[in-house]
């Protein structure tokens, strides 16, 4: 019962955080919700036993990468503009079609397949025995630095590398 | 009052990810366009956890590395905003069409 | 048995060809040596005049060896020198062979040595040309290809020599290439060639086809037996032969090249445009007698063609003033006669008519040359650009060139067919034997066309050496007689004009001892065509159309000759002609003449420029338009329907996620579906 | 077995081009020209053995090799020579020093580049010639594309470009519908006996169906009728002509339309006897071949461009190949095989003297021309001879192979020989005027007043066409016997094939999907 209000609870605040996200005029507002929006998902997400992923979540997403969008918004003064970047009736109904009808066909295709559960009890049980054993962040570990450590590796160049560009990219450039 | 979280999980990640599209379509301001793409990666982010616990823990490792790439792409992707937007002054998408040559 | 035929080919083969390889291999050296002179010593005039006529004499004495080695050996088969094999594929054997046989060697005997007259003439004709080395390589190859023409043992042998020949024709018309006007005369002559070599080629098809072989030989003996008499096949072979014949004899319809051919220097007119290529028609069909001798629609059209020919030409030629053009009409016209002589069966008349033809025509010919030097010198001396070929601009010359006076006369008499030179016996036995054998249309025309002869020679003597000089008071005193080693061939051909009729005196001339050399000599080439004549109905009426004997008619055409002649010089000899440059176009009658019945117009209007038209055509409307249209088009219509699809591609991203979505809605409709 | 006797010296043939291109491009400027005529003359040199170490007389294929290449899929390095492969790998070899030093001069920017890719094209152009494996052939066959490509596009005239897309694709769209028929061909014969082979004599071996003939036939057809060029999809080579460097037309003429008939002679007649034999594929091929005579030397009648003129000469000369190919007699396709050479000889020689009048005129339109012969003696003569032995004079090479082609065409076809036959007419036609309009008449240009006869290294250029046009013209006899037998076992073979064709695929055995796919190794 419990599980289930603070399911709700986080759910709605995702939700919320996203339709207003998409629906506030101010830019710096739109991206409030989204930070909000990312903080009930990793409250989602500790929900679902991901306990690092949800940490990683807060931290990373709605921390840092969050930060370095209201950097430009506020590098860029887009913050105070009024002048509406919402298109026209057209785009809206497009987008609500759109919206509307992805979400209506994979929600479908969600309990299409839900009786066919995706894999047997024996590989959720061996999921939750895992958890339990090496604890969130072990159990994320092992393969990643086993199986997983040349892509592990390979991330860290492309962060350096998405550095390196992000700084060429926005330089000023001598006149 | 007997609830899935799974399922609902799933059919959250659904939602999220259509009003993300619903976003990129109707927005014009690139910043904007750009948070609901991050929206959007969110909810598959979201999607993969779910399915994390009856397929294994590799589908967290693949979130992971969803995380890793999207910083990558956020600074990459904003100095780009940035770039356009001394060029243009501005960051409407509609006032620029690089894509086409 | 298997010794017997052997056996019998070692009694006829008596006859063994002396040097027959040299004969060709001198005036090819020659050719050679010229050639290269005319890139490397070009200054050089020794080396050409005493290789370029040595050549070719040397080729005429190893001739007269083999001559009287066969008149003493009378072999009844040919001699065969294989020299070696050509063309060797699937059940095709062509060998280079070399056939010596009693016509072949009279056609060497005549080309040789009308050859060799002609290279010594033209030591002094062309002694001025800076071409002189390139000159003689010209003629000897000549030589060469001619040799290879009367020699061949089968048709591509033949052939070889026939294209050859018009290959070397060619470029002497266009000897002096700068003039445009001269070196398209050449290329006319070997276009319009080139439409008789078709015909040439077909036959030569045809034949292989039903012998499985070319060799001439083998063709004749088997070609009664394997033909029908009178089939659609022998017919087609000699038609398509004779097509050939039109071409380089020059009759109707392919004679048009002929007059043009003048254009070339006057001892190329005398040797290859009277004397000797021209004449290559009438020995290829003398040479396929027994394919045309079985023919009998053949023969007609080809005596017919001849007939007609004769005339015509000789009607034209009684209107030109160029006198090169006269002869040259002239030629065309006794071409006529000699086919008319093989098309009815009278192939030893024929080769008779060439053979004195030959003669007094090369010495007309040279006789002309000796003027035209004259005049070209004259007018040189005095810078005057008159046309030194037109007679009107001539006359009077006898006081200027007495020997050539003479011998030009010797020569008009014998072509005029005036007792007793040569013209008188050839000629008249083409006659005679066209209206003995039953041709009695033709028959009269070729006296027409005889009386005309006698007109328009004797007109081209008035105009040339009689009546006032019109060359001009300041040009005159510069006219003066040829040197002796252009008189001296003019002397022998006229000797050659008188004597060379007497090697055939037809029994039935009073007076006159009967002389058959020349019959019995071709009797062997001959036997078996005639015998197919005559066991299909030829028959000798011993009287004329219109009765009377040979005695009477060759009385009544050389009296008949001799009074055009005499009417034609009274008549003309006192009248005046203004100079070229003063005279206006003639009209009416001799105005159509003039213009030579406006064939080449004719001809231009209805075949050459259509076609040129046809081909332009194809070329801007079905290559440039249909086909490169049609594929241009398609990359067109590609770049098109890239033009259209690009209107998609905005650039902007709202575009692409707007086509995005549509697709993944699409997708996943599929899933549910 | 001596080394000219064994596979190595085609293997040599085909690979010492290739070292000479990367030679060629590692030598500077002015080294690069020498360097790729010294090993074409080195590959002339080490093939001109072949001519006389051949065996005549048996159809069997000479210096023949088969070493496993990719093992899984049938595929080997499979070469050989019979007597027809002989003389056009010969031809290659003796075309190509010509071409590279009628280059010397026209040629003068980037040459390391330029020769690297003309010997490029000798290894495509050999290797064509003797490949018996059809994956290797399709290799070499597409390879060719390439250096050809840029030899047109890059130093090519004013509208090179237009002129290079359009050969490669003309000549794209044939090979892709070639190489469908392939892997066709050898899908059929895994179906048939369970073996996945690209080797070319186990493939001609294979009955395949009447009416699967007419597809694959087609297929092939195309792809070759585009290089004959056969009319209608011949508008690519005037084009390519006239915007190719001098080299690229001779060799173009010489050697690669060559491809094109060699195709049809080498694997589209023997694979699909029956179809080529049909009374419906000869009659087509002969039209078309006999439009190709007529029209394409009515098209050169009209040219002011001359080389544009020779190129349409090309389609008309090739149209007699054709002919004598398909006219299916011992004699035909002998003389077309000669005049395969011979149109490479004299039109390679053609294109050499056109090029050396464009170098010192730099215009191609026969109107700038006129009273050539009064300043370039040496150049007319050797312009009239080659032009002689292009209208197929007797005496001359042309002779000899449009004789032979027309005889034996007469003897199957007699109408079609005749059609033929006017060809000769109309050769005269439009060659004697352009003879005539260059090098005859008054010179009346003053540029023309200017030029100088060709000197040593251009009449070493053309000697030796000049005493082949000659050679073959007299005495072809060492030629022909080279063919005799070959064309007597492939007419053989069609003849018996053509009759053995089966209605029905014989059996079906082995299933498709039992064909090994890359990767699923069944070791």
């Amino acid at each position: 019962m419990m599980e289930a209000f603070f399911f709700l609870l986080f759910a709605t605040m995702a939700a919320g955080g996203a339709i207003m996200m998409i629906a506030s005029r101010n830019p710096v507002s739109s991206l409030m919700y989204l930070v909000l929006a990312f903080f009930a998902l990793s409250g989602v997400f500790v929900m679902l036993d991901a306990h690092f992923l949800a940490a990683v979540q807060v931290i990373v997403y709605a921390g840092a990468i969050m930060v370095l969008f209201l950097f430009v918004i506020m590098l860029l003064n887009l913050g105070h503009r009024e002048d509406i970047d919402m298109r026209g009736h057209l785009a809206r109904l497009v987008a609500l079609v759109a919206g509307s009808g992805l979400f209506a066909a994979v929600a479908a295709l969600v309990f299409r397949g839900e009786q066919a559960t995706l894999a047997g009890e024996e590989s959720r049980l061996a999921v939750e025995a895992m958890i339990r054993s090496r604890g969130a962040v072990g159990a994320l570990a092992e393969p990643l630095f086993t199986s997983y450590l040349v892509p592990f590796e390979l991330t860290a160049l492309l962060l350096l590398v998405a550095i390196v560009g992000a700084v060429v990219l926005a330089r000023r450039r001598a006149p | 009052m007997n609830l899935d979280i799974e399922l609902a999980s799933l059919i959250l990640s659904a939602f999220l990810f259509a009003v993300g599209t619903a976003g990129v379509l109707v927005r014009r301001n690139a910043i904007i366009v750009f948070m609901c793409v991050e929206l959007m990666l969110n909810a598959v982010n979201l999607s993969l956890i779910v399915f994390s616990r009856s397929l294994g823990l590799e589908a967290q490792v693949l979130v992971f590395f969803v995380m890793a790439v999207a910083a990558a792409e956020a600074a990459v992707g904003l100095a780009i905003i940035i770039a356009i937007f001394r060029h243009y002054e501005g960051v409407d998408v509609d006032r620029f069409n690089l894509l086409r040559w | 048995m298997l010794s017997l035929p052997l056996l019998l080919q070692e009694a006829h083969a008596a006859y063994e060809p002396i040097l027959p390889a040299w004969i060709l291999l001198l005036p090819l050296i020659g050719a050679v040596v010229n050639g290269v002179g005319a890139f490397n010593w070009r200054g050089n005039k020794a080396i050409p005049s005493i290789v370029g006529p040595a050549a070719v004499i040397g080729a005429f004495a190893i001739v007269v060896v083999n001559f009287l080695a066969m008149r003493a050996a009378a072999p009844h088969d040919p001699a065969i020198v294989s020299l070696w094999t050509w063309m060797s594929a699937g059940d095709l054997r062509i060998g280079v062979d070399l056939q010596f046989d009693q016509l072949s060697m009279l056609m060497l005997l005549v080309v040789t040595g009308v050859s060799s007259v002609i290279h010594v003439y033209s030591v002094g004709y062309m002694r001025e040309d800076p071409g002189y080395s390139r000159y003689f390589a010209y003629l000897n190859l000549f030589v060469f290809f001619m040799l290879i023409l009367v020699l061949g043992a089968n048709f591509a042998i033949t052939f070889v020599g026939w294209e050859g020949v018009g290959l070397c024709s060619y470029l002497l018309i266009g000897f002096w290439y700068e003039n445009r006007e001269f070196a398209s005369a050449g290329k006319k002559a070997f276009i319009v060639n080139r439409i008789g070599d078709f015909g040439f080629l077909v036959a030569m098809f045809l034949v292989f086809v039903h012998f499985g072989t070319l060799n001439y030989e083998t063709v004749f003996a088997a070609a009664p037996a394997a033909l029908a008499y009178g089939g659609a096949v022998v017919t087609a072979i000699t038609l398509f032969l004779f097509l050939g014949c039109t071409g380089k004899s020059a009759q109707i319809p392919l004679y048009v090249w002929l007059p043009d051919a003048m254009a070339g220097p006057t001892p190329v007119s005398a040797l290859i445009h009277a004397a000797t290529m021209v004449t290559a028609g009438v020995y290829l069909v003398a040479r396929t007698s027994v394919l045309f001798a079985m023919a009998p629609v053949s023969q007609a059209v080809v005596a017919a063609v001849g007939a007609g020919t004769a005339l015509l030409a000789a009607t034209i030629a009684t209107q030109q003033y160029d006198i090169k053009k006269v002869l040259a009409y002239s030629t065309v016209s006794q071409l006529g006669y000699m086919f008319v002589a093989v098309g009815i069966g009278a192939y030893t008349a024929g080769i008779f008519h060439l053979m004195t033809h030959a003669f007094f025509k090369a010495l007309l010919f040279l006789g002309s040359g000796a003027v035209i030097h004259a005049m070209h010198h004259a007018y040189h001396e005095v810078h005057s650009h008159e046309d030194p070929n037109d007679m009107r601009n001539q006359g009077g010359l006898r006081r200027f060139m007495p020997i050539t006076f003479a011998t030009m006369w010797i020569g008009t008499l014998a072509i005029s067919g005036i007792f007793p030179l040569a013209g008188f016996f050839s000629k008249d036995e083409i006659i005679w034997y066209t209206g003995a054998y039953g041709y009695g249309i033709l028959w009269g025309i070729a006296l027409v066309a005889a009386l005309l002869t006698a007109g328009y020679m004797t007109r081209l003597m008035v105009m040339t050496f009689h009546g006032e000089n019109r060359t001009g008071a300041d040009a005159e005193p510069h006219l003066h007689e040829v040197p002796a080693v252009m008189w001296i061939p003019l002397a022998i051909l006229a000797v050659l004009s008188i004597v060379g009729g007497w090697v055939n005196i037809p029994d039935a001339l009073p007076v006159l001892p009967a002389v058959h050399a020349l019959h019995d000599w071709l009797h062997p080439v001959f036997e078996p065509a005639r015998g197919i004549l005559e066991a299909h109905g030829l028959h000798d009426a011993h009287s004329s159309p219109i009765g009377g004997g040979e005695a009477m008619w060759a009385g009544i055409s050389t009296v008949a000759a001799a009074v055009v002649i005499i009417l034609t010089f009274r008549a003309l000899v006192h009248r005046t002609w203004k100079p070229a440059a003063d005279s206006t176009e003639p009209t009416g009658l001799a105005g159509v003449l003039y213009n030579k019945w406006y064939v080449d117009e004719l001809y231009d209007r209805t075949i050459v420029l259509p076609l040129l038209a046809l081909w332009r055509g194809c070329w801007r409307i079905v290559d440039a338009g249909l086909i490169d249209g049609s594929i241009n088009g398609l990359a067109a219509g590609t770049r098109a329907v890239g033009w259209i699809g690009s209107l998609f591609q905005t650039g902007r991203v709202a575009t692409y996620m707007f086509y995005f979505v549509t697709g993944v809605l699409v997708i996943l409709a599929t899933f549910l579906l | 077995m001596s080394f000219f006797e064994s596979h190595w010296v085609l293997t040599v043939l085909l690979l010492l081009p290739l070292a000479g291109a990367v030679a060629c491009l590692f030598a500077g400027k002015d080294e690069a020209k020498h360097v790729a005529l010294v090993t074409s003359i080195a590959a002339f040199l080490l093939s001109l053995p072949l001519f006389w170490v051949f065996r005549e007389g048996t159809p069997a294929i000479q210096n023949y090799v088969s070493i496993p290449w990719i093992g899984q899929w049938g595929i080997a390095y499979t070469v050989g020579v019979d007597g027809i492969s002989l003389l056009m790998v010969l031809l290659t070899t003796f075309i190509m020093p010509m071409a590279i030093l009628g280059s010397y001069s026209y040629i003068k920017r980037q040459e390391p580049t330029y020769y690297a890719m003309l010997l490029l094209l000798m290894t495509a152009m050999i290797g064509v010639f003797i490949a018996l494996d059809m994956f290797l052939f399709f290799l070499f066959w597409e390879l060719m594309l390439i250096p050809m490509y840029f030899i047109i596009g890059v130093w090519g005239g004013e509208r090179r470009i237009y002129a290079a897309i359009k050969f490669f694709l003309f000549t794209a769209v044939g090979s892709l519908l070639m190489l469908v028929a392939i892997v066709t061909l050898v899908y059929l014969y895994y179906r048939q006996y369970g073996v996945v082979t690209f080797a070319y004599n186990d493939l001609v071996e294979l009955p395949v169906t009447r009416s699967a003939q007419f597809w694959l036939f087609s297929a092939f057809a195309l792809a070759f009728a585009i290089k004959v060029p056969l009319f209608p999809v011949h508008t690519w080579l005037p084009d390519a002509h006239v915007e190719a460097p001098t080299a690229g037309s001779v060799i173009l003429a010489g050697v690669l339309l060559k491809m094109g008939t060699y195709g049809f002679l080498r694997f589209a007649m023997p694979f699909f006897a029956y179809a080529a034999t049909s009374d419906v594929v000869v009659y087509t091929i002969l039209t078309l071949s006999l439009i190709g005579i007529v029209y394409g030397a009515w098209v050169a009648a009209v040219q002011p461009d001359a080389k544009k003129l020779v190129a349409y000469t090309s389609v008309a000369h090739l149209g007699f190949v054709m002919l004598g190919l398909f006219a299916l007699t011992s004699e035909s396709i002998q003389g077309g095989i000669l005049q395969m050479v011979n149109h490479g000889i004299s039109t390679g020689a053609l294109f050499l003297l056109i090029g050396m009048l464009y170098e010192r005129r730099h215009t191609r339109l026969i109107e700038d021309f006129g009273g050539i012969a009064k300043v370039m003696p040496f150049f007319a003569f050797a312009f009239v001879v080659v032009a002689l032995s292009s209208i197929g004079l007797p005496g001359t090479n042309g002779f000899v192979g449009e004789f032979l082609i027309l005889i034996g065409t007469f003897r199957t076809h007699p109408v079609a020989a005749v059609i033929a036959a006017t060809g000769v007419v109309f050769a005269a036609a439009y060659m004697l005027p352009m003879v005539q309009r260059v090098l005859y008449g008054p010179v009346e240009d003053e540029e023309n007043r200017e030029l100088t006869d060709i000197g040593l290294r251009e009449r070493i250029v053309l000697l030796p066409a000049l005493a082949m046009i000659v050679l073959i013209g007299v005495y072809p006899g060492p030629f022909l016997e080279k063919t005799s037998a070959s064309v007597d076992a492939l007419l053989q073979q069609i003849e018996m094939r053509a009759s053995q064709a089966p209605l029905e695929p014989l059996g079906t055995d082995v299933r498709f999907d039992h064909m090994p796919i890359l990767g699923v190794d069944e070791d």
